[in-house]
C-alpha cells in the first residue's frame, strides 16, 4: 500500500523536469503522428478561399508575444493564404503588441511574395484603444477611426483604402485573438449588428468559449483554436511551419499530464479505501 | 426607318435574351440614417466585370465602382445627399466583351425613424427593462423577494467554526481585479458576512489584496461587519493588508500566507485570471477547506476541480446579493430571472414549431 | 455636482446609444457616432492615467522605502527608457522626434525601440505565460481528483478533450474499424466539444449575458453607481 | 554589427527568460528584477502607442490642421484631461464626469449587443429541429444541445428552490456545465503547454541552434 501513498507525493520538481524533456525532445526528434483537420478549420479556409481575387479583408490584430506562439502560425499561414489568392489585407490591432505581431508577420510572408506592395495589397493601419466601442464606431465611421496609418500617413494615400467608409465593401473580418477585447467583441458588432461574415483564431483558452458562437446563425463562420487549430490551418495551406513542428511536443505532453492525472487519483482512491476501512 | 426597325428588333431580341436572367434595381438603402443607395442585379456568373455609373441629371454619368456578378450588391455612399434622386447605370459586356448593354435605376436616400429589422430586439429591450424595473422598485418598497440559497455559503459558518477549533485562521483573496469590475464587489460582499461571523466566534482572518482602492473598501467592510457583530475592539486593522498590484508577485504573495499560516479555510471570491489554479493548488495541499466564486468562465473548472464548493458564474452575484439583502441587487436578479423564463418557454415553443417546420419565430426572433 | 451631474451624463449618453439602435435618423444616428470617437480619445487619455499612476505609486513606493523598493526602481528605469527610445527615434514606421541615422539601425538592426520589444519584451512576456504549462502540470497532478460525480465528468471529459485535440488521439485509435468510427477519439471530442460543450457554455453565455444586462440598466438608471467610488 | 547586436539580443532574451523560469524553484531576486523590468517596459510600450496611434493621430492633427470641422473634439480632449487628474487627489473627482461618459456608452452598447448576441442569437442557435437530420450521432447530439442548454439555464435560476422535478433539471444542467468545464479544462492545458513550446523553440532553436529551422 505505501506505494500507493508514493503516487500522493511525487515531487512537483520531477513533474517539471519531465514537462520540460517531453516538450523538448520531441522539438529536436520528430515523431511525425498525422493530423487531421477538422470541420471549424475547413469553414475558415473555405471562407477565405471563397473571396473573390482583389477582395478587401480586415484582420484584427488582437494579441500580444505571450500568446504569440499559438496565435502567431495563423497569421502567417492567413497572410499565406491570401496573398496567394490576390486577397487584399487591411490590419489593424486591438491591442497595442497586435501592431508588431502583425508587422513581424508580413516582414516574413511578403519575402515569399515580392509583387505584394505595402498599400495596394496589405496595409497596418496600427492600435486602437476602446474595444466594442471602437469596432461599432469603425463600422460606422471608418476613417474618422483611422484617420493615418500605423506609421502616420493619411489614409487616403493608400489605393487599398479607396472606398472604405464603413464595413460594406470588405469581403470578412478574420479576428485573432488572445482575450478581450477580441473575437468575441468582433462577432457582436461586425457579424451581429453589421452582418459581416466573420472567422478567426484565438488561443485554446477562449476556443470553447467562442465555439457558442459557430452555430447556425454563423455568427461566426468558423474557428481556429490554438496550436492545432493553426497547425490544421498551416495544412490545409500546404506550408508546414511552426505550429505543425509543435504537433508532437504537445502530444507528448499531454500524455505526461494525463498519466500524472490518473496516478494521483489512483492513490486518491487507494489510500481512501483503506481510511475508511480503518474507520 | 430601317435603320429603326433594325433597332427595335435588336432591343426586342437582347430584352428577349437577357429578361429572364438580367435585373439591376436601386433603393434606398434600408434602415440607416440616410447617405447610402443599395444596388442589387442579378446577373449571370458567367458574365466579366461590369462597371455601375452614376449621374444626378441622366446626362453625365460618372464611373463609381467595377463589380462582378457574384456580389450581387453594392451600396453606394460616396457623397450622396438625402432627397436628391440618382440615376444609375449597370454597365453589362456581353460574352464576347464586345458591345455593351446597359440597365438603369433610380433612387433617393432617406434617413429612417425606425429600424424595422430589430423589432423582436425592441421587444425583448422592453419586457426585460420593465421587469428588472420592476422587480427593484417593488424590492425597494420592501416586497420580500426570495433568492434560493446557495449551497456553497452554508459552509461559510462551517468553516469558520472549523477554523476556530483548530485554532488557525482563514483567508479571504477578493481577486486581482479592482472595484470598477462587479465580481471584487460581489466578493466584498461576501466578506462582509465571513467577516461578522469570524467576529462572532473569535477566529482570525487575512485579507491580502493586489488593489490599493480594494484596501481601503475591504477594511471598511471588515471593520463594519466586527461593529456589527459587537465586536469593534477585535477588529484589527492590519488583518486586511496590500500585497503587490503584479498577478504572480501577488500570487506568490499569498501562496506564502498558505504556506506559512496554513489556514483552516480559503476563499477566492472575484474575478480571477491565470493565478487562479496556483492558488486552488496550494491550498488544496495545505489541506484547507476551500470556497471559490468567479464569473470568469475560463477559470471556473481550475476551482471546481480543487475547490470543495465552487460559486459558479451568475451565483456569485447571486450569493452577494442573498448575504446583502440589498434591494437593487435582489430586484434586478429577480428580473433577469424572469429574462431567463421567458428564454426558456420561447426555447421550447420555438423547438415543437421548427419540428413541425414552421419557421416564424426562429425568423422574427433572428435579427442583424 | 460632485456625484449627480456624472449620474446625468452616464443616463443620457446609456439611454442615447440604446435608442440609436431603433432610431437611426438624425439626431440620435449621427450623435451616437460622434460619441464612438469622442470615447477613442477619453480611452486614449485613461491609458495614459493608467501608465502615469504606475509612475506615481512607483515613486510613493520608493520614496517611502517600502519592502523590496530598490526593485521599483528598476521598473521605472525601464519605463523611462522605452519612453524615452519611442520619442526619440519613433517606431517601425513611426517617426520619431530625431531622425534616426543609418549608422544607429545598422547596429541593432532595428530602432531602439523595436530592439527591446523584440529581445526583451517579447521574451519576458512569453516566459511569464510558459510558466503556467509547469503550474499547469503539478496542479492537474496535486489537486485534480474525482472527488464526486461533478468533479468526475469534468476529469473525463478533459483527458477526452486532450487526447482528442493533439495527434496522439488519432493514432491511439486509428486501429478502430471505420464502422465504430464514432470511437475514434477526435470524433468523440469533437462531439463533446460540438454538443454537450456548447450547451454548458450557452447556457453560462445566455444567464452572464442577462448579468451585464441587468448591470448595464442599473448603471444606466442611476442605481449602481459603485463605479464612482466609495458604496 | 547588426548580427552581433543580434546574438547580445539573444543573450539578453536567454537571460531573461531564465530568471523567470528560476521562480519555479522560487521566489527570489533575478526574478523580481525580470519582473519589474517586464511591468517597466510594457508600461513605455502602452504609453508610446497609445501616443502614435491614438492621440496623434486622431486628435492632435485633426484639431491643429482643420480646425474648423474639427473643434468639436476640443470636447473629449478636455474630459480626457479631466481624466487625468485621478492623479491629483484634491481634484479627482472631477475624473467622473470623464468616466461618466466612458461608462455610459459601455454601458449602453453592451445592454443592446449581449442582449443580441449572447441572448437571442443563441436561443435562435438553439431552435433547431433535431429529427431533422438522418445521422443518428447529429440527432443525438441536437438533442443533447437543446436540453443541456435549458436545464443549463434553469440551473442558473435563482428565485426557485432546487427541489422536485426543478431540481432534478437543475441537476441534469450542472453535469452539462462540468462537461464544458472539462472541456475548457483540457483546451487550457493545450494553450499552456503550446506556450512553453514556443519558449523551448527560442531556447533550442534561436539560441542554441540544435532545431532544424
Amino acid at each position: 500500500m505505501k506505494i500507493f501513498e508514493r503516487f500522493l507525493h511525487i515531487d512537483r520538481r520531477i513533474i517539471f523536469v519531465l514537462i520540460f524533456i517531453g516538450v523538448a525532445l520531441p522539438l529536436i526528434w520528430t515523431l511525425g503522428f498525422n493530423l487531421e483537420v477538422t470541420e471549424n478549420v475547413e469553414s475558415v479556409y473555405n471562407l477565405m478561399e471563397e473571396l473573390e481575387p482583389g477582395t478587401r479583408i480586415l484582420i484584427s490584430f488582437d494579441y500580444g508575444p505571450s500568446t504569440k506562439p499559438e496565435i502567431q502560425p495563423m497569421a502567417i499561414a492567413l497572410m499565406e493564404q491570401a496573398f496567394t489568392n490576390r486577397i487584399r489585407i487591411i490590419a489593424i490591432a486591438l491591442w497595442p503588441m497586435g501592431v508588431q505581431m502583425c508587422n513581424e508577420a508580413f516582414e516574413k510572408v511578403s519575402a515569399e511574395y515580392p509583387n505584394i506592395e505595402y498599400g495596394i495589397d496589405f496595409i497596418n493601419l496600427g492600435y486602437k484603444v476602446g474595444g466594442m466601442v471602437t469596432i461599432n464606431h469603425m463600422a460606422k465611421d471608418f476613417r474618422s477611426t483611422f484617420p493615418t496609418d500605423g506609421g502616420g500617413n493619411p489614409i487616403d494615400e493608400f489605393p487599398i483604402m479607396k472606398g472604405i467608409k464603413n464595413f460594406d465593401k470588405l469581403g470578412c473580418v478574420i479576428s485573432l485573438s488572445a482575450g478581450d477585447p477580441g473575437l468575441k467583441q468582433w462577432v457582436m458588432i461586425a457579424h451581429d449588428t453589421f452582418g459581416k461574415p466573420v472567422g478567426g483564431g484565438t488561443t485554446a483558452v477562449q476556443a470553447p468559449i467562442m465555439l457558442a458562437y459557430v452555430n447556425e446563425q454563423q455568427q461566426l463562420v468558423g474557428l481556429l483554436g490554438g496550436l492545432k487549430g493553426a497547425a490544421e490551418y498551416e495544412l490545409l495551406v500546404n506550408k508546414p511551419g511552426f505550429a505543425t513542428k509543435g504537433m508532437d511536443a504537445q502530444s507528448v505532453a499531454h500524455l505526461i499530464i494525463i498519466i500524472f492525472i490518473l496516478i494521483g487519483n489512483i492513490g486518491y482512491f487507494a489510500t481512501r479505501k483503506k481510511d475508511t476501512m480503518k474507520s | 426607318m430601317r435603320v429603326y426597325i433594325l433597332l427595335v428588333i435588336l432591343i426586342f431580341f437582347s430584352f428577349a435574351l437577357c429578361a429572364q436572367d438580367i435585373s439591376f434595381t436601386a433603393s434606398d438603402n434600408p434602415n440607416d440614417d440616410g447617405g447610402a443607395i443599395l444596388l442589387e442585379w442579378n446577373v449571370p456568373p458567367s458574365f466579366p466585370e461590369m462597371i455601375i455609373t452614376r449621374s444626378i441629371d441622366k446626362e453625365n454619368y460618372i464611373e463609381i465602382a467595377r463589380v462582378t456578378p457574384l456580389l450581387k450588391t453594392y451600396i453606394d455612399d460616396e457623397n450622396i445627399e438625402d432627397g436628391q434622386e440618382y440615376f444609375y447605370m449597370l454597365s453589362v459586356p456581353k460574352m464576347n466583351g464586345e458591345t455593351l448593354q446597359s440597365f438603369s435605376a433610380s433612387a433617393i436616400a432617406r434617413a429612417q425613424w425606425f429600424n424595422t429589422d430589430k423589432i423582436s430586439l425592441l421587444i425583448m429591450t422592453i419586457l426585460l427593462g420593465s421587469a428588472i424595473l420592476y422587480f427593484i422598485l417593488s424590492a425597494r418598497r420592501g416586497k420580500r423577494l426570495y433568492i434560493r440559497k446557495i449551497s456553497g455559503l452554508d459552509t461559510i459558518e462551517e468553516a469558520v467554526g472549523r477554523a476556530t477549533e483548530m485554532g488557525k485562521p482563514l483567508l479571504f483573496v477578493p481577486g486581482i481585479s479592482d472595484l470598477d469590475d462587479m465580481q471584487t464587489i460581489a466578493g466584498l460582499n461576501i466578506l462582509g458576512h465571513l467577516a461578522e461571523k469570524v467576529a462572532q466566534y473569535d477566529s482570525t482572518i487575512y485579507v491580502p489584496v493586489c488593489r490599493s482602492m480594494v484596501l481601503s473598501t475591504a477594511k471598511e467592510i471588515v471593520k463594519e461587519s466586527y461593529l456589527r457583530a459587537g465586536r469593534p475592539d477585535a477588529f484589527n486593522p492590519d488583518s486586511v493588508f496590500y500585497l503587490t498590484d503584479d498577478q504572480f508577485g501577488y500570487v506568490a504573495g499569498v501562496d506564502g500566507i498558505i504556506l506559512r499560516e496554513k489556514p483552516a479555510a480559503n476563499f477566492y471570491l472575484g474575478a480571477f485570471y491565470a493565478e487562479s489554479l496556483i492558488l486552488a493548488e496550494t491550498g488544496f495541499e495545505s489541506g484547507a477547506i476551500q470556497i471559490a466564486g468567479t464569473a470568469m468562465p475560463t477559470q471556473i473548472p481550475f476551482f471546481v476541480a480543487a475547490c470543495d464548493y465552487t460559486l459558479i458564474g451568475e451565483e456569485l452575484f447571486a450569493a452577494s446579493a442573498y448575504l446583502s439583502n440589498e434591494p437593487n441587487q435582489l430586484g434586478s436578479l429577480k428580473g433577469q430571472d424572469v429574462g431567463k423564463a421567458i428564454i426558456i418557454l420561447t426555447l421550447l415553443v420555438g423547438v415543437v414549431l421548427e419540428m413541425f417546420g414552421i419557421h416564424f419565430l426562429k425568423d422574427f426572433l433572428a435579427t442583424h | 455636482m460632485k456625484r449627480q451631474i456624472p449620474m446625468l451624463i452616464t443616463f443620457f449618453v446609456g439611454a442615447l446609444i440604446i435608442v440609436s439602435e431603433f432610431i437611426p435618423h438624425k439626431p440620435f444616428g449621427n450623435l451616437s457616432t460622434s460619441l464612438g470617437g469622442w470615447f477613442l480619445i477619453i480611452s486614449g487619455f485613461a491609458i495614459i492615467l493608467g501608465q502615469l499612476s504606475l509612475f506615481k505609486v512607483n515613486i510613493i513606493k520608493i520614496s517611502r522605502k517600502a519592502p523590496n523598493w530598490p526593485y521599483f526602481i528598476i521598473a521605472l528605469v525601464s519605463f523611462s527608457i522605452m519612453v524615452t527610445c519611442g520619442i526619440l527615434w519613433g517606431t517601425q514606421k513611426q517617426p520619431g522626434l530625431i531622425p534616426i541615422s543609418d549608422k544607429m539601425l545598422n547596429f541593432f538592426g532595428y530602432k531602439p525601440f523595436d530592439y527591446i520589444f523584440k529581445y526583451m519584451f517579447e521574451n519576458l512576456s512569453a516566459t511569464m505565460f510558459s510558466l503556467l504549462a509547469f503550474f499547469m502540470a503539478s496542479a492537474s497532478y496535486r489537486a485534480f481528483r474525482a472527488r464526486n460525480a461533478e468533479s468526475t465528468l469534468l476529469l473525463v471529459a478533459a483527458v477526452l478533450v486532450m487526447l482528442g485535440r493533439t495527434t496522439i488521439g488519432s493514432t491511439l485509435t486509428c486501429w478502430i474499424p471505420e464502422s465504430l468510427g464514432f470511437l475514434h477519439l477526435p470524433n468523440i471530442a469533437s462531439f463533446i466539444m460540438k454538443y454537450p460543450n456548447t450547451a454548458g457554455q450557452r447556457a453560462i453565455m445566455i444567464c452572464a449575458g442577462f448579468g451585464v444586462i441587468g448591470s448595464s440598466l442599473r448603471i444606466i438608471l442611476g442605481i449602481e453607481r459603485s463605479y464612482l467610488g466609495g458604496k | 554589427m547588426e548580427i552581433l547586436m543580434h546574438r547580445i539580443g539573444i543573450w539578453i532574451g536567454v537571460f531573461l527568460t531564465f530568471a523567470i523560469f528560476s521562480f519555479l524553484y522560487k521566489d527570489n531576486p533575478f526574478y523580481k528584477i525580470a519582473e519589474q523590468i517586464f511591468i517597466g517596459i510594457s508600461a513605455g510600450y502602452w504609453f508610446i502607442y497609445t501616443i502614435y496611434n491614438i492621440l496623434i493621430p486622431n486628435l492632435f492633427v485633426p484639431v491643429t490642421t482643420d480646425f474648423a470641422h474639427n473643434f468639436i473634439l476640443l470636447i473629449p480632449a478636455f474630459l480626457g484631461i479631466l481624466m487625468l487628474c485621478r492623479l491629483i487627489p484634491s481634484i479627482d473627482w472631477v475624473s467622473r464626469y470623464a468616466l461618466a461618459v466612458v461608462v455610459g456608452t459601455t454601458a449602453g452598447l453592451f445592454f443592446k449587443r449581449y442582449l443580441q448576441s449572447d441572448v437571442l442569437n443563441q436561443l435562435t442557435a438553439t431552435m433547431l429541429n433535431p429529427f431533422a437530420s438522418s445521422n443518428a450521432a447529429q440527432i443525438i447530439g441536437e438533442l443533447i444541445l437543446i436540453i443541456g442548454t435549458i436545464t443549463g439555464i434553469v440551473y442558473f435560476f435563482f428565485s426557485k428552490k432546487h427541489e422536485g422535478a426543478f431540481g432534478t433539471t437543475a441537476r441534469v444542467g450542472i453535469y452539462f456545465l462540468m462537461v464544458s468545464f472539462g472541456a475548457a479544462f483540457g483546451y487550457t492545458v493545450m494553450a499552456r503547454i503550446s506556450l512553453l513550446i514556443g519558449r523551448l523553440n527560442f531556447l533550442l532553436g534561436d539560441w542554441l541552434g540544435i532545431l532544424k529551422p
